[in-house]
């Protein structure tokens, strides 16, 4: 596929920008902070990207989905990326649908997607146990027990844990925790007997926090994909999901970039338009040239997963390193060409910064994907 | 026994006999005194020690005794000073009347003046703010366009003022206003006292993108100022304003040095061995390892640095536009540090409300974000390297 | 069989038939044939492919038949090079009037000019050099001093040019020339022709801080040229010169693509192994390990850039302004990974000459000094980022 | 000692300066290019270095020496560093001279250093092995032969083997290649038997190459300090000579920032002093900062050295590496900033590229000397 967009995915981008600016409200991150009730997203425009069909994008039709590709899948969380929005998207359909999709049982397939593509399901993923993305870090274990599974355990930075109606859990049924053996997934109801979902704001005002499972049920039924072959899913999941977290993000990194261009143009100081300073100039075509890299770089790495190409791997990784990299320096220039204004809670940029951050820290930072890079490369 | 070994013993039994245990670290609370009408001591040891230290004039130990210093030398003031942190007493006032206003007063002021205002701030009486910045101008602080008109044995002052440091808790402000519109910009700017309980001031706090902020937009409405305010010569704030901001860079410079009021931080090294679960050894990070390093060699260089630049002082040469390469690798060291702390806690240290996050990892989140001010606030990066080029280099403009 | 796999099956047959083996890999050598009066040839197989390949005018597939090309669409173009790729045929022709001149002839040029040059380019009879840089004027091309006075029926031409790369092997030189010095600096150039053996052209080589080098500086001494010379329109020449540029600047980015030529050099990891002394497993040096990674990356998002920017020409858009990109970042890549080879190398990259040192270690120091140059010539990256700034992004001046 | 020059020091750096200044011909390291028949540098500058009492700095008033510090050793060494001066001097009284200072006999003391101090005798240090700075990976052995040593192996990077009259030669008396303990070091005539010179021309036009040993003997009065425990003078050794290293990086440094920037002020392109343009302006205060920096630190370690402070060695890694840095980008900035005309060989600045480069490369680079002070402070 060429490095182009299609006429349908222009289409799909005109429609999906078009959304994000009339309907997302970006003062609804100010607003949550104060709200104690959130649901931790805004249910009303997650109702409306159900109905433009935006969960059911990566799905095949038999569960109601478009049978469409990550190329598309990109196209939209760009434009939800360049404004901020919060939604349980990315849990839901790239993290927890994306597991199912991937691993799941032709059951748990035809018990969970249609809901994810028609909005009545939210989906969210939990594996994470340390400070950083480690995914075989996991020690949360799974005990047979009878038929079934008790698993205990404390889960961290779970992604919208607040709202998810199941949780795709990772826990260990064999093996010490760093062994990538010994891994499974279980499908969870929220409401199970032991679970207890501890969540808080994030700094950029996506929701997350920590899970407790304390004996939790799981039947032989509620394993996704092979006993001790988790990995197997979480490998692949993660190297995608790393390439749609990265869409989102150059989605962010090019609004700061265009938001700060426009003030470079408006602002003056010293008797001139601040974007006349040459200093100025040479940064801005620098992080111009960071976020048209970028930009390659995403969308090589979406249409090589859609192409089930070799090196869709190893392009993930250069994908999710370079978008922290690029969408953090984002955030930080923005602020500092803005200057005071930017500090302040009243202007938008500061925000691109904060979500810069925990985007950075979510599936893995740029030391993480190179480390990983590396070794897939043999250095 | 020299003079100055005399002094030193002299100065350790006072301190030994005056200074309460209340102000003394371990005992002593990691928090300021800043004076003021409204002045708040952490305890009742705390305002004993203001009381006997500005007796002695040792609040501002090197001003002239007679605006309430202590009249020391330099280098009896540093035995002051080492003698105090023998002990780790708290100093017993902070404010930016003693570092940033007193100097500038000494140096311009006319004698009614300082003996007005130095001695107020001396006895911790005056909290001052500085009122520089405005809305819209941003580093060209030259161009700000808060209006003072004469009347008579008045001013007027119309304008607003932004970034104003704890205004909401000063009694004083220090401004920069316009006095005369029709002239280039550096010149018809004016340097004037006004007292913040007149009619006409009002203070709004600011929020930042870390949260709540000591900063403030300071508004002025039809504000009548008593001409015997005015600091210096009339047109002429500008001279004073840049010998204040080199105060003001050379305290901010200076940060490195004061950061032991608070608590102590967890070393960066502490932070890594924790999260990595690596309590002796190697670090097993090695690319977080060899940031650590250079961030460490980077701070040994500018410690050095600091330490020149005071050793030249000594032989004669006061802060000049050197203290923007202060400023400027202070800033960003901080925020590389900052930074840093929290990509190595990694999850723990990306909330921001909720009891999910302990206070601790939101204090680094709050942080990190505050840091990013350090290189705008006080002259962005850009000015002071506009500054290096200009005064240190003489590069053409 | 749509028509283009016909073309490819064609063209599959035609070139096992007459692409001679010295010409393809591994028989070939890596070398470069650039035609012209003094052509030297690496084999006799070499001459016998450029004149089957000349004839076909496939030397320059796109370009229209009538001047000696092949009347390819891009795409056949593609199956071309797709096809001398399969066997490992070496190109049978380079030269700057292949990528440079010869475009901006076909859009600028009449049609006498187009008859007599282009048809000389694509038989590799004339080798071009171009003369665009003068001493003293570096990137600001524009500021050129070289005269052309128009007498009668000629041009006499006084100056000199730099940087005009292989001049001395050249047997025309592409020129710009300052025909009225009386307007604006961009209004009065020309674009000038100029057969080197005309009197009064001499070329000196350049010797850079890595040794002997293909630059040299030419000097125009009276030198009489035809009018007809002259393409466009005089004092027009400088929206020739952009275009020009433009497509140097493609070239320049496409660099890393024709790399391809030179004998396979090892790559960074087996320098690294070797020097490390690690043939396998992690490397022991994890910050160059990182490096190296990092190193990689960058190239890997290159690589897609440039491909993007090729399906985007596809779509119709031609060489812009984001070249400037592509130079910036291909340039400093490239002094990144000359640079990480010396450091890995260590003593055995530092030898100049002597017999001490051998080829290898001495070829890593002169290309490591070399490699300084490629943010300098062709524009230098200060230039490119202004061209970014303001063509692309529209900054203000 | 204070940050700041003495009033002594002052007078030798003018002295200094003056003599490099009138004396030393910068295009000395075109010429010797062609030069098949150098010694690798000027003897009659070294002669006048030798009257100026430079080679006695360091050393003792007993051998002749002038008895003075690392302080003034280093301000000779920054001047000559400015200019890009070639000279036996680093090799002779940094390294050989330093190394039988800090362990040599009384009587190799006597032997050798009076004929530092009187310019009559020229050392190197020969210990490099691999190619990169790494003091205990030798392999070079010293097998016991009767009351004596036979020396074999290979060494690479010996600085002005060419001209050393005598050599202090690491060897491995016991344990293996990386090992602290087992290294000696030994005091040998450049005229030994079995002792090969193979010396070519570096880079910045400074001498140097490999010295291969074939069964030399050696008696036990040439070994300096004690068997096996040669790391001890080593460790000292390295650490003092980085800071030497670094204080002519640093006059090399400056001088490449001051050339640059008064070309800065002459230079005009498009209608203005290219001094003027805010992007090469920033840049230049930035480099300003870091020679600023680089002078501090190198004040501090060599006080801290003639002090014997506890830090020393730790300030020492700081002081090299920012030295590596610092001088390294001093040299692409005066290139870069210079144009095209900074390409040439014509032209004085490359060769500051070339210098920084070898010196940074010498006695360990910047990432060396931070895993170094990581190790020492325990990271």
């Amino acid at each position: 596929m060429a490095l182009v967009l299609t006429e349908e995915q222009e289409l799909l981008r005109d429609s999906a920008r078009d959304f994000v600016t009339n309907q997302w409200d970006f003062d609804w991150l100010r607003k949550v902070r104060g709200d104690s009730d959130t649901a931790g997203y805004d249910p009303d425009i997650y109702k409306q990207i159900v109905e433009l069909g935006w969960t059911a994008i990566p799905f095949s039709e038999e569960v109601g989905g478009l049978d469409l590709g990550y190329a598309e899948l990109g196209v939209v969380l760009e434009e939800m990326g360049r404004k901020l929005m919060v939604t349980p998207y990315l849990s839901t359909v790239v993290l927890g649908g994306g597991a199912i999709a991937l691993g799941g049982t032709a059951d748990q397939k035809a018990a969970v997607l249609p809901g994810v593509c028609d909005g009545s399901l939210l989906l969210t993923l939990a594996y994470q146990e340390t400070s950083r993305h480690d995914p075989y870090a996991v020690s949360t274990a799974a005990t047979v027990d009878g038929d079934g599974y008790r698993i205990s355990g404390r889960k961290t930075l779970v992604l919208d844990v607040q709202s998810a109606n199941k949780l795709v859990v990772a826990a260990r049924t064999g093996g010490n925790a760093g062994d990538r053996d010994g891994l499974t997934l279980f499908l969870l109801d929220a409401g199970a007997d032991g679970l207890k979902v501890s969540g808080g704001l994030l700094l950029d005002s996506r929701s997350g926090g920590h899970l407790t499972l304390e004996n939790v049920a799981a039947s032989a039924a509620d394993v996704v994909g092979e006993v001790n072959a988790g990995a197997d899913i979480l490998d692949e999941l993660f190297s995608r999901a790393a390439v749609a977290a990265s869409a989102e993000m150059l989605g962010g990194a090019q609004d700061a970039f265009d938001r700060t261009v426009e003030y470079l143009k408006e602002r003056e100081q010293f008797g001139a338009k601040i974007g006349s300073f040459q200093g100025l100039k040479h940064r801005a075509a620098r992080w111009f040239c960071e976020v048209e890299l970028l930009r390659s770089i995403v969308m090589d790495a979406l249409r090589a997963i859609d192409e089930g190409r070799e090196d869709a791997r190893e392009l993930a990784c250069v994908c999710k390193a370079r978008a922290s990299d690029v969408y953090q320096m984002s955030g930080q220039e923005g602020i500092q060409m803005h200057g005071g204004i930017g500090m302040t809670d009243e202007f938008d940029i500061g925000f691109y910064l904060k979500r810069a951050r925990v985007s950075e820290l979510l599936l893995g930072d740029s030391a993480y994907h190179r480390n990983q890079f590396a070794e897939m490369r043999g250095f | 026994m020299s003079d100055l070994e005399t002094f030193r013993a002299d100065t350790r039994a006072w301190l030994e006999e005056n200074c309460p245990s209340g102000v003394r670290q371990p005992d002593a609370p990691p928090a300021a005194v800043w004076g003021g009408r409204r002045a708040e001591f952490y305890n009742d040891d705390a305002k004993v020690w203001l009381e006997r230290m500005a007796e002695k004039g040792w609040t501002v130990p090197t001003w002239p005794t007679e605006y309430g210093g202590g009249g020391l030398s330099n280098d009896e003031a540093k035995v002051l000073r080492d003698e105090m942190q023998r002990i780790r007493a708290n100093p017993p006032l902070f404010s930016f009347g003693i570092s940033m206003l007193g100097p500038a007063l000494l140096e311009f002021a006319n004698e009614e003046q300082k003996k007005e205002h130095l001695t107020r701030i001396a006895r911790g009486e005056i909290r001052w703010c500085q009122g520089y910045s405005e809305p819209g101008a941003g580093s060209d602080l030259a161009s700000l366009r808060t209006r003072a008109v004469r009347e008579g044995d008045h001013y007027v002052v119309n304008g607003s003022k932004i970034w104003t440091s704890d205004a909401n808790h000063s009694d004083w402000i220090f401004c920069l206003v316009r006095t005369d519109p029709d002239v280039p910009k550096h010149n018809g700017i004016s340097f004037l006292l006004i007292d913040m309980e007149s009619p006409g001031v009002s203070v709004s706090p600011i929020q930042l993108i870390s949260g709540a902020s000591p900063f403030c937009e300071t508004f002025f409405d039809d504000v009548r100022v008593p001409a015997a305010n005015l600091v210096g010569v009339e047109n002429d704030g500008w001279n004073i304003a840049k010998r204040l901001l080199q105060h003001e860079r050379a305290m901010l410079g200076e940060g490195a040095r004061s950061s032991s009021m608070g608590p102590r931080r967890k070393t960066l090294l502490e932070v890594a061995r924790e999260t990595l679960d690596a309590p002796e050894g190697r670090l097993p990070d090695a690319v977080i390892r060899d940031e650590m390093v250079q961030l460490e060699m980077d701070q040994a260089c500018y410690k050095s640095t600091f330490q020149r630049s005071a050793d030249a002082a000594k032989a004669g040469r006061g802060p000049g536009p050197e203290t923007s390469m202060f400023k400027l690798y202070l800033s960003e060291m901080g925020q590389r540090g900052s930074d840093l702390r929290q990509r190595i806690v990694g999850a723990e240290g990306l909330g921001w409300s909720g009891a999910e996050f302990d206070a601790e990892e939101v204090q680094i989140a709050r942080e990190w974000l505050y840091g990013r001010a350090s290189s705008i606030l006080g002259g962005t990066s850009e000015v002071q390297m506009n500054i290096i080029a200009k005064r240190v280099l003489g590069l053409p403009d």
